[in-house]
Formats: structure tokens, C-alpha cells, sequence
């Protein structure tokens, strides 16, 4: 798919939670993203030179317009949260890979924090049984983007909402068993759920972070460590932005 | 209109280039931009064997500006020739290899592989900040920037572009012994080395604690050190540092140079390069300048009237 | 919660100081800012006789930062005793003099002039890049660094600060040469030298056609070499260079530096100097930290494990 | 008066002429500023760092409120252009000296294009005889300020309104003459007023620019030559932004 850098209009930009903000936009390119893909944001303040990540949390293909959820972290998605309505703000994208989609048996969807966001697109692409395990510190958001979708277990730190304890603890706890996992979240709970699926002979997928600079893969900025060479650069780093941001367990050291 | 120049005896059809690192091999911005446009693609710094960079993180965003510490992460010039050389040839485009290297032997190896068939200049980068040998001490001592241009320049069989380190106190005495040693052209600025602490967790931003500052923060000390050095030497230089637009490009080149590159702005917008280009094109329209080649190092000393400024 | 630090005996309420040439003598910013609550005002550099500085236009506006060629203008020592230290002794807070000069005379001139009654310490400016004589001369060269500094610690009444140019290859090796010259302190970073050309008029923007780049772009730069300085010496270390809020001081303090100083910030918000204090504060108190002195130099190599930053 | 530095609300922005545009600011301490003084208009984005001196064209003690008159030059101002009404900006103000009045007489005042603005508060004040010569490039604006004020006189370089030429030609052509002389504009046209009061003995105040910093005379990057030696630095040099921007021809070097 091709990538597009344009202006964007903001059609709205909520909070949702505490610090956490919930922005539909308008791209016809970006809207047919596959789940897993991201998008660069630019800021406009000159002070931020560098574009921000974020991953797309869902598409409406009819109306051309993708949805971004996003915690406020530091000047950048201080500055996101503040944009209006109606207003424009330039994107590039979709960037990365997306998740590979397996269409039969039973799916295992892992959310942590602001990981959670991609798994509403890739939920409802998702065909087969499916569960969601939901990790947060304490409050709740999206929750009811998987209702309908997905068979929904939650996992909080504080344990004021479902299990107390982390995603790890909730699957373990209730004996959660499938045939692909697809996670997305610290990178912490991104070791446990590596750690777990190999326990349990279970292929994952896990969507890494790193800070950007292209975006695209010139840059060489964000890469991890792979078991194999990778074919861009002949050695075992693979660039997340480009061959991830999604990966199997197997291949990567975390 | 003209806008190309000459450097080394090699014709550009614009001066406007990518900057070393910022621009992969092309590939990736060839998405965004129509590389037969461009006066040269600069590829990412190619050593005699793979090298797998520095730890993460590697970059940090920084007011106005960004660190890096790559490390030169590449896959060595065995793939670099074989897989980008074939897909840059494909481009009305010249082929400007960045070589980096641990030892002069490093360097020797990779210059030596490289002829017309592959690239039409080296870039030698003596300047990186990011690796711990060779690279940057090379750079910062003239005798030593002297002595690898003359061994190189007589391994190569393309053009010699010498990549000067502005971590110096002067920036003519790197410039001087570069042409001293046989260099056909210098560029400058690579990275002015900097730091990023992480006040929460008391530790450096970057994996490699040190990362190169580049973006248009560090263009007025760019553009300083192209003036000085294009005013100490009779090579063409090419100017880089911070360059963002067709203004900021003219500005370098009033300043002396030649040739100039867009780097980091990459990173803030694709459209970076050609738009550099578009932006001096309608200068010159502007201004009804039928050659470019009259603006370089046009500048002038200031003598302009004390105060007012309206 | 104890803010308090001691540089060369002399004890500061809290490490913030105001930027020689930022701040003039205290006077017209003490109109938004209470000097009672800063660690010292640093004042505007102060020479033997009067100087009137550089043609306009002295300042230009960078990306993120700015670019100044003042020339050091200042009243000469005679006004500046008869008139600033009277008022700055009014306020309870450590005065520092900023002392130029165009040669080792002049410099001892004025450093004799002052003794505790007049200030508590002294920063001697070997480093302004905007002056033709002296200046910068003495500050980029290690030899000239270490002569100057043990000649004038031989005619000072008051505590030696010397202040550093970043326009060096390395700046240990300056650091190093003012502690062997007997400094009590070092200061830095003064401007690194740079230049912006006004495309249009196709003539240098600013008066002195280079001017000192200063504000938060070279922030990066002046915290690399702080840490580099105040691992190479035992002598106190004042860090600046576009610190605009308490995150950027406790970037300097975690760093190495003992005391820092706001400059170019002042221009972006006259209470700067206020806000970086209370910035401290508000850490030290949001971490439990008890004494900032805890924090001095506390930055530790990054270990952290390869991969993700969420 | 004391200079405050604070948030001003945006009462309205509007474009008047070619790239010039006239905005109301809301704040009490500013609204009493003197004609002639000017405020520090500091920018959102973060890589402009340096605040933008602008001349108080008018102001509203009533309704708190002061008057900026500016002209589109570069990013800066560009960005105040943009600014909507009900946002807030940043301003530091009243600053400088102000013209000094003189009751008495008659008064040529003389503003050449985007110095003009200035001769408004200053004509609202004066309560003598008056004379505003308007020198303008082509399009003519803040004429009407002018109106039940004044005398009023125009010179465009295109000849399209008024006399064609510059002011000192229109004062030459119609024998305009008085007691004391007030101008601000272009330094060459300062340079003409000044040689035109020097010949007709007339004291003249000039209002100067010039690029700024601090503007509060802390950083000495506004000087211009003076006769006497400033009481600040005790040279021939005296600060824009403090002991000006307005001098008596006779005191200073252009
Ligand atoms: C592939 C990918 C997908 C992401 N998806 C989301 C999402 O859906 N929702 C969400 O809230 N966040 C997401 N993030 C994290 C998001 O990119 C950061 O929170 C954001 O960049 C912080 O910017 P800031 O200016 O607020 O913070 P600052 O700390 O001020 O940013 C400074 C610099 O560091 C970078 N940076 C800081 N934190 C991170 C981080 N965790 N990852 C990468 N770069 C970082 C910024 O991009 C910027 O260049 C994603 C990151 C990646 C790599
Ligand atoms: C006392 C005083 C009063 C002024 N009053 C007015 C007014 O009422 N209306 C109006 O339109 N303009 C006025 N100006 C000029 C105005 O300050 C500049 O047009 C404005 O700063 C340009 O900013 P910019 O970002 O658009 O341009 P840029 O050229 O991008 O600005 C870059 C830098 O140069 C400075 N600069 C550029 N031109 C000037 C200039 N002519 N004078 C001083 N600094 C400059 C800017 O402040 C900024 O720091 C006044 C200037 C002074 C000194
Ligand atoms: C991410 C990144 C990677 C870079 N890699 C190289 C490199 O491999 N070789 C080299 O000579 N310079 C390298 N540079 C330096 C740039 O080519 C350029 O000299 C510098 O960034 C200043 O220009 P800019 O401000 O336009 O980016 C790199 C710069 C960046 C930002
Ligand atoms: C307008 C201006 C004037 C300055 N004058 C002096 C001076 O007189 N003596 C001096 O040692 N440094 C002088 N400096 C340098 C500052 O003290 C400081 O070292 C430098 O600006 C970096 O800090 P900053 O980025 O916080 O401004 C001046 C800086 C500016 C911007
Ligand atoms: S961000 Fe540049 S390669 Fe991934
Ligand atoms: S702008 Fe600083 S003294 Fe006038």
C-alpha cells in the first residue's frame, strides 16, 4: 500500500480517560490500513522536529477515516490533545507491517495501557473466536470498543476493575488458551507474553516501540534485535518501523 | 535558467543532495520523491563489512533539532553494491558513497571497490561521532585528515569528498589539510556532538550515552564554518547542517559552497529535498538570476548603515 | 529541603544563577523577578574603560535559539562600582562580576578593583567570540587558558571563575588548563560562533557578520561538555547554554554541574529564572530528595535493556 | 508605569490592507500606555524565541484594551496574522519612552507605512493644532483613524492617492510647517525628516527601530548613536528599547 504525508481533518478529539484521547481523522489512504500499521504525526510547534508514532486503532473505510487513541506522554501529545475540531494536522502513513492475520482457531488478543489501542482494528478483522485480555494501572478506556467482538477479560494493577494483577496474571488465572497470540504493550509485558507463549507452544505477535526518526526505514533509528540477518542492513537488527512493527516472539530478543 | 554546478569535474544538475545517513540508499524517500531530480543521492555510511550500530535508543528529539547514534548500522559493501548500487543507477541521479571505516585499511578496502560503474564521488565521512575508533579522531586533527586523504586519494578511482567534523576549534585548519592531501571537495557540517539526559530515571537518552546534533538548531554554526572554510580552501565545498528550504540552502550557498545537502529535514517532511530545490528555482526566478553559479559565495561584508532596520 | 551549594566556599541559596549579558545588572529584570531568591546575578561583562560594543544589528533570530554580536559594550569598572553594586548589594544574593577584556592588563585592571565589598565572585570571559583583541583567544587555546587564569589569580581578592568558549576540539583540555592555572571555578558554555546571512540584501545579518549562537538549539552541546568538564576537573562546574526550566537545570546539575545559569531564556520569559527555581524544587519534592547536592554528577550509563521505551 | 508581561485576550484580528492587519488586545496595565510606546509580542511556536516589538497604535482605557496595527514581514508575524479571536497571546508591555508632548503649537506629525500606527494614540492625544503627513507605498490604510483628528496629507510612491512621492515631498510641496515635528517610518524617511527639521529649525522626535532581544534595555542589542553619552553604559549609545524608541533628532546618528 502506498504511503501518503498529508494534512488530515481533526474530526473530533476527546478525552477519554485521564490524560488518554480518543481522535477520528480523515485520510482515504490511511483509512484502508491493515490492523497493526501506524501513523506518523507531525507537530506543528518547529521546536518538535520529529513526527510521533502512533498506531491506528481502528478504520471506517466508508467515510475515510481512521481512529487514533493516544495517552499524553510529553510536549508532542500535549500539543495533539489541544488541536480542534475541523482543524487539519499532517500524518504520514500507514507505516509497518500490521499483524498477520490467521483466520482459523482461536485468537488470543493482548492489550497493556496505551498498547491497547491497535487491537480494536485487528479485533475486528479478526474472523475466528477471540478472546481479549485488557491489562491497565487502573482506569478503563475502550473497553467497549471489543464489546460484541471479543470475549473480554480485564486485568488491573490496582485490581479496581476484573483481575488484579497483570495481563500474565488474568491468563494464567483463568486457564486462557488459543492459537495465536497478537500483543501490544510495554515492553515489560511484551517479555511476559514472550516468556508465556513459549510455555505454552503458542506463536505471538508482539508490536515493539522505538524511537523514530523516518518512520519509513532510512533512518535506522528504530531497530531491534532479530534472530535472523536482516536483508536491509545484512545483520541481526531489524528496523521496527519497516519490518515491524510487529514481529514474531521467536524472532526477536527483547 | 542554469542551476547546475560542477564539482570535481562532475556535473549536478542541481546542487541540492541528500545528507549522509538520513536518506538510506534512497529506496525508502523514493516513495516521496523522484530521485532524477535530485543533484546526487548521498548513501548511508558504507563500511568494508557489515556493522551492526549502536545499542537503542538511538536517537532523541532535542529543541529545534535531534541526536543521533546510529553507529552506521550497514550491511557492509558487498550488499551495498550488489542490491543499492543497481537501484540507484536506475536514477538520472549521481551516486555519492559515504565511506566510514575503523582503520585506514577499513577505508582502503571499500574506496577501492567503488569505480564509475558504481558511483560517481566518495564521501569519506572522518567525522562520525557515533563509533569508537577511527571515525571522529580522525577528523579533529589535521595532520591526521591530511594523511588519510592522501593515502585514500590514491586508492580511489572516483573523486575524493572529505567530510569535516565541526567538534574543532578551527574549522580552516581541517579544510586546508584536507585539500593539502589531494581532496577533490570537502563537505561540512557532519554532527556537533551533544547529550540528552533523562532527568526521571538519572540516565543518558541515548544507548550510546553521546549522539550527533543535527537540524536546523545547529544552522548557524554550520553555515559559519562553510564560509570559513570555503574562504580557506580552492576545492568546492558542500554545505549541510540544519538545511530545511531553498532559503536555508542559498544561504549556504552565498556562504561559499557549491554543492548543498538536506538531512534531517527529511525526517520533518518528506517533500524536504525537492522542495529545496523548488525553493531556490524561484529565487533565482525572483531575482532574475540566469545562473546559479553567480550566487556562490556572493555574500557580502556588512556595511549597511548603523541602526533601522525596517 | 536543603537547595544550597557551594562554589569555590562561597555558599548559594540555590544553584541558579543569571547569564553574563542576559541579565545587565539585575536592574531592569528585577522589575518581574524578586533578585532575593536567585543564587547569584551574574552581571553584563565589565572592562577597564568603557566600551561601545559592536555595530547593530547586534542579534539575530535562529531556529530555536539566537544569534548576539553585542561587542560587549559596559560602562568600564568606574560606573559599574559607583553604580550597579550598590544596588545589587541591596539584594540578598551573591553577586558575580563577568570581567573582559583585550589584553591580560586590562583584565587585571578590573579584577583588582573588586574585593568583598564589591562582589563575591569573579567569571572571567576568555571566551566571547565578538571582540577582535582577546576574548576568544585566550579561551581556545589551553596554554593561554592556564597563563591567564594563574595571573589573575594572583591579583584577585575574590574567587576565580573561569569562563569556557565551546568553540574547542575538546574541552577537557581547556577545563583542565584553568585548574592548573589555579581556577576556583569554571563556567560554561559561553556562545558557540556562528553566522545567518540575510538572502535578499545577500549580506551577513548581523553588524559583526558572526554572532555567538545561544538559547535552548545548543542545549545538547553545552550538556556534553559540561559532563565532559566536570569529569575532567575537581573544581565546581556552572553549566548554561539553553536552560529555559527547572528539567534543563537538573539535566546540567545531574550532569556534573554544581551551579547553572539562565541565559537567552530570559528573552523567551522574563521570569525564567524564577520558574527554573521553582522547577528544582518541584522535583526535588515530587522525588523525596532531601539535599540537591544528592544530585551533582548522579547521571549513570545507560543499561538499559535493548528494545521499547513505551 | 510598571511593564507587565501576561496572556492578552485577542478582541479581534482583522486584515486592512495588503498583508497589514489590526488587532484589539485585552489588558488593563497596556491600555495605559503612552503614545509611543510599544509592547513584546511573544510567538506560540516554540522555534521562534525572541518576542516581536510592535508599536501601540491606540488604546481603550475603558474597555482595557490596546491596538497593534502590523505588517505581515516574516514568520513571526505571519503567525500573529493567524492568531484567532478569543485565543490568548503573550505580551510584555507598555514599553520605552513615548513621545513627548507638547501642548502648545502646531504639530506635523509624520508616519511613512507601517509607522503610521503609533501616530494614532499620539493624535488622540495631542489637543494642539495638527498635521498628519501619511506616506504610503500604494494601498493607504488607517486614514480614517485619522479623520476629526487631524489635518491630513498622503504622498504614495504611485502617486495612486494624494501627492506622488514621499512625505518630505508632500510637506515641501504644500509649505507644511509648525512647531514641532513627530515621525515614525523607514529610516531613510527618518533621515529626510531629520535633514528637513534640521533646515526648517523645527525640534523633530523620532521614533527608531531596531532588532531587539529583551526589550527592556538588559542585553544592549537596540543601541543607536547618540550625542550625549548614555547614562547606562556611559558611551555614545544609547538603548532603543529604554531611553527610546523615540529621540529628538538633534541626540542622535542615523
Ligand atoms: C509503533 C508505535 C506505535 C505507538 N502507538 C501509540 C498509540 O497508539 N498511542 C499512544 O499513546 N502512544 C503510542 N506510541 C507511543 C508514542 O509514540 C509516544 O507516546 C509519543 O511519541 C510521545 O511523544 P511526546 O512528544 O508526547 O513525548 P516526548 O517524550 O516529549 O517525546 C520526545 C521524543 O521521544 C519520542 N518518544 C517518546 N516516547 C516514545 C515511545 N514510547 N515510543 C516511541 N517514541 C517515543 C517522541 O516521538 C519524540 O520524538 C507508539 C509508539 C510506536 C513506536
Ligand atoms: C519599537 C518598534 C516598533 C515597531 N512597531 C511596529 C508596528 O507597529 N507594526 C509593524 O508591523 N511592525 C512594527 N515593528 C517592526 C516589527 O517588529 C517587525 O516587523 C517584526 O518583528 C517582524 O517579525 P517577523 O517574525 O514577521 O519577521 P522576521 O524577519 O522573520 O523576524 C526575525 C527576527 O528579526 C526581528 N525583526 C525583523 N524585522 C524587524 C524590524 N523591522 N524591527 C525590529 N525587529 C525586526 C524580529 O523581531 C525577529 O526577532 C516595530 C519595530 C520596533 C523596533
Ligand atoms: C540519523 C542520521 C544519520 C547520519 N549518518 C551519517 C553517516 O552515515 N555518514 C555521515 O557522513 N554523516 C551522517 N550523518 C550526518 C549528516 O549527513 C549531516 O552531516 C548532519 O546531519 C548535518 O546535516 P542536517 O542538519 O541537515 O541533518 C547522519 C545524520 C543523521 C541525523
Ligand atoms: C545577548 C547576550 C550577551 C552576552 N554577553 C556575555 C558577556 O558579556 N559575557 C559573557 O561571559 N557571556 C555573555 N553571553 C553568553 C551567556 O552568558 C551564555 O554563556 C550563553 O548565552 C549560553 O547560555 P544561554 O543559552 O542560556 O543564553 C551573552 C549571551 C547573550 C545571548
Ligand atoms: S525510524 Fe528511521 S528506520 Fe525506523
Ligand atoms: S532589546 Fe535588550 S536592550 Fe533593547
Amino acid at each position: 500500500m502506498n504511503i501518503v504525508k498529508q494534512a488530515a481533518e481533526v474530526i473530533c478529539n476527546d478525552q477519554i480517560s485521564e490524560g488518554v484521547y480518543d481522535m477520528w481523522l480523515k485520510n482515504m489512504m490511511i483509512s484502508h490500513a491493515a490492523p497493526g500499521q501506524f501513523v506518523s504525526v507531525y507537530c506543528k510547534d518547529g521546536s518538535r522536529i520529529l513526527p510521533r508514532p502512533i498506531s491506528i486503532c481502528e478504520t471506517d473505510r466508508t467515510n475515510k477515516r481512521f481512529r487514533l487513541v493516544y495517552r499524553v506522554l510529553g510536549e508532542g501529545t500535549k500539543e495533539l490533545s489541544r488541536v480542534k475540531k475541523g482543524e487539519t494536522i499532517e500524518v504520514m502513513g500507514p507505516l509497518g507491517n500490521g499483524f498477520s492475520i490467521d483466520r482459523t482457531g482461536h485468537a488470543i488478543l493482548i492489550g497493556g495501557g496505551i498498547g491497547i489501542p491497535p487491537m480494536v482494528e485487528l479485533a475486528k478483522t479478526l474472523q475466528c473466536k477471540k478472546t481479549i485480555v485488557l491489562g491497565y494501572r487502573d482506569a478503563v478506556f475502550l473497553k467497549e470498543a471489543f464489546e460484541g467482538l471479543c470475549e473480554i477479560v480485564i486485568a488491573t494493577d490496582d485490581g479496581s476493575t476484573g483481575i488484579k494483577g497483570t495481563v500474565i496474571d488474568a491468563i494464567r488465572e483463568k486457564n486462557i488458551t488459543g492459537d495465536m497470540i497478537y500483543a501490544c504493550g510495554p515492553t515489560p509485558m511484551l517479555r511476559g507474553v514472550k516468556a508465556l507463549a513459549e510455555q505454552l507452544g503458542i506463536p505471538a505477535q508482539l508490536s515493539l516501540e522505538e524511537r523514530m526518526a523516518c518512520g519509513i526505514g532510512a533512518c535506522l533509528a528504530c531497530v531491534c534485535k532479530s534472530k535472523d540477518k536482516d536483508e536491509h542492513t545484512n545483520v541481526n537488527n531489524k528496523r521496527i518501523c519497516k519490518e515491524g512493527p510487529v514481529f514474531f516472539a521467536d524472532q526477536i530478543e527483547l | 535558467m542554469n542551476t547546475s554546478v560542477k564539482i570535481a569535474g562532475v556535473t549536478f544538475q542541481n546542487p541540492v543532495m541528500t545528507a549522509s545517513g538520513t536518506f538510506g540508499s534512497g529506496l525508502e524517500y523514493s516513495e516521496f520523491v523522484d530521485l532524477n531530480a535530485l543533484g546526487a543521492v548521498v548513501t548511508k555510511g558504507v563500511s568494508n563489512v557489515p556493522w551492526k550500530g549502536n545499542e537503542t535508543p538511538r536517537i532523541a528529539e532535542t529543541y529545534g533539532g535531534m541526536l543521533n547514534a546510529i553507529g552506521l548500522q550497514n550491511p557492509g559493501i558487498d550488499v551495498f553494491i550488489e542490491r543499492d548500487v543497481p537501484f540507484l543507477r536506475s536514477f538520472n541521479t549521481n551516486i555519492i558513497v559515504n565511506v566510514c571505516g575503523k582503520s585506514t585499511e577499513d577505508y582502503i578496502e571499500v574506496v577501492e571497490r567503488l569505480t564509475k560503474k558504481e558511483a560517481d564521488l566518495l564521501e569519506i565521512n572522518i567525522s562520525c561521532p557515533n563509533v569508537k575508533e577511527g571515525g571522529i579522531a580522525f577528523g579533529q586533527n589535521p595532520k591526521m585528515v591530511e594523511e588519510i586523504t592522501s593515502v585514500l586519494k590514491k586508492h580511489a578511482a572516483l573523486p575524493l569528498i572529505m567530510k569535516l567534523s565541526p567538534n574543532v576549534t578551527d574549522i580552516t585548519a581541517t579544510a586546508k589539510a584536507a585539500e593539502a592531501g589531494g581532496a577533490d571537495a570537502i563537505s561540512l557540517i557532519n554532527t556537533l556532538t551533544g547529550m540528552k539526559i533523562d532527568i526521571n530515571k538519572r540516565k543518558f537518552l541515548l544507548g550510546n550515552k553521546t549522539g550527533g546534533l543535527s537540524g536546523p538548531a545547529i544552522k548557524p554554526v554550520a553555515l559559519r564554518m562553510v564560509y570559513q572554510a570555503s574562504h580557506a580552501v580552492t576545492i568546492p565545498v558542500i554545505g549541510m547542517g540544519g538545511i530545511c528550504s531553498g532559503e536555508d540552502a542559498l544561504e549556504f550557498i552565498m556562504a561559499g559552497a557549491t554543492g548543498v545537502a538536506v538531512g534531517t529535514a527529511n525526517f520533518m517532511d518528506p517533500y524536504a529535498t525537492i522542495k529545496t530545490i523548488v525553493g531556490i528555482e524561484s529565487f533565482m526566478k525572483k531575482n532574475q538570476i540566469g545562473d546559479i553559479n553567480e550566487l556562490i559565495g556572493c555574500v557580502e561584508e556588512n556595511n549597511r548603515p548603523f541602526g533601522g532596520c525596517m
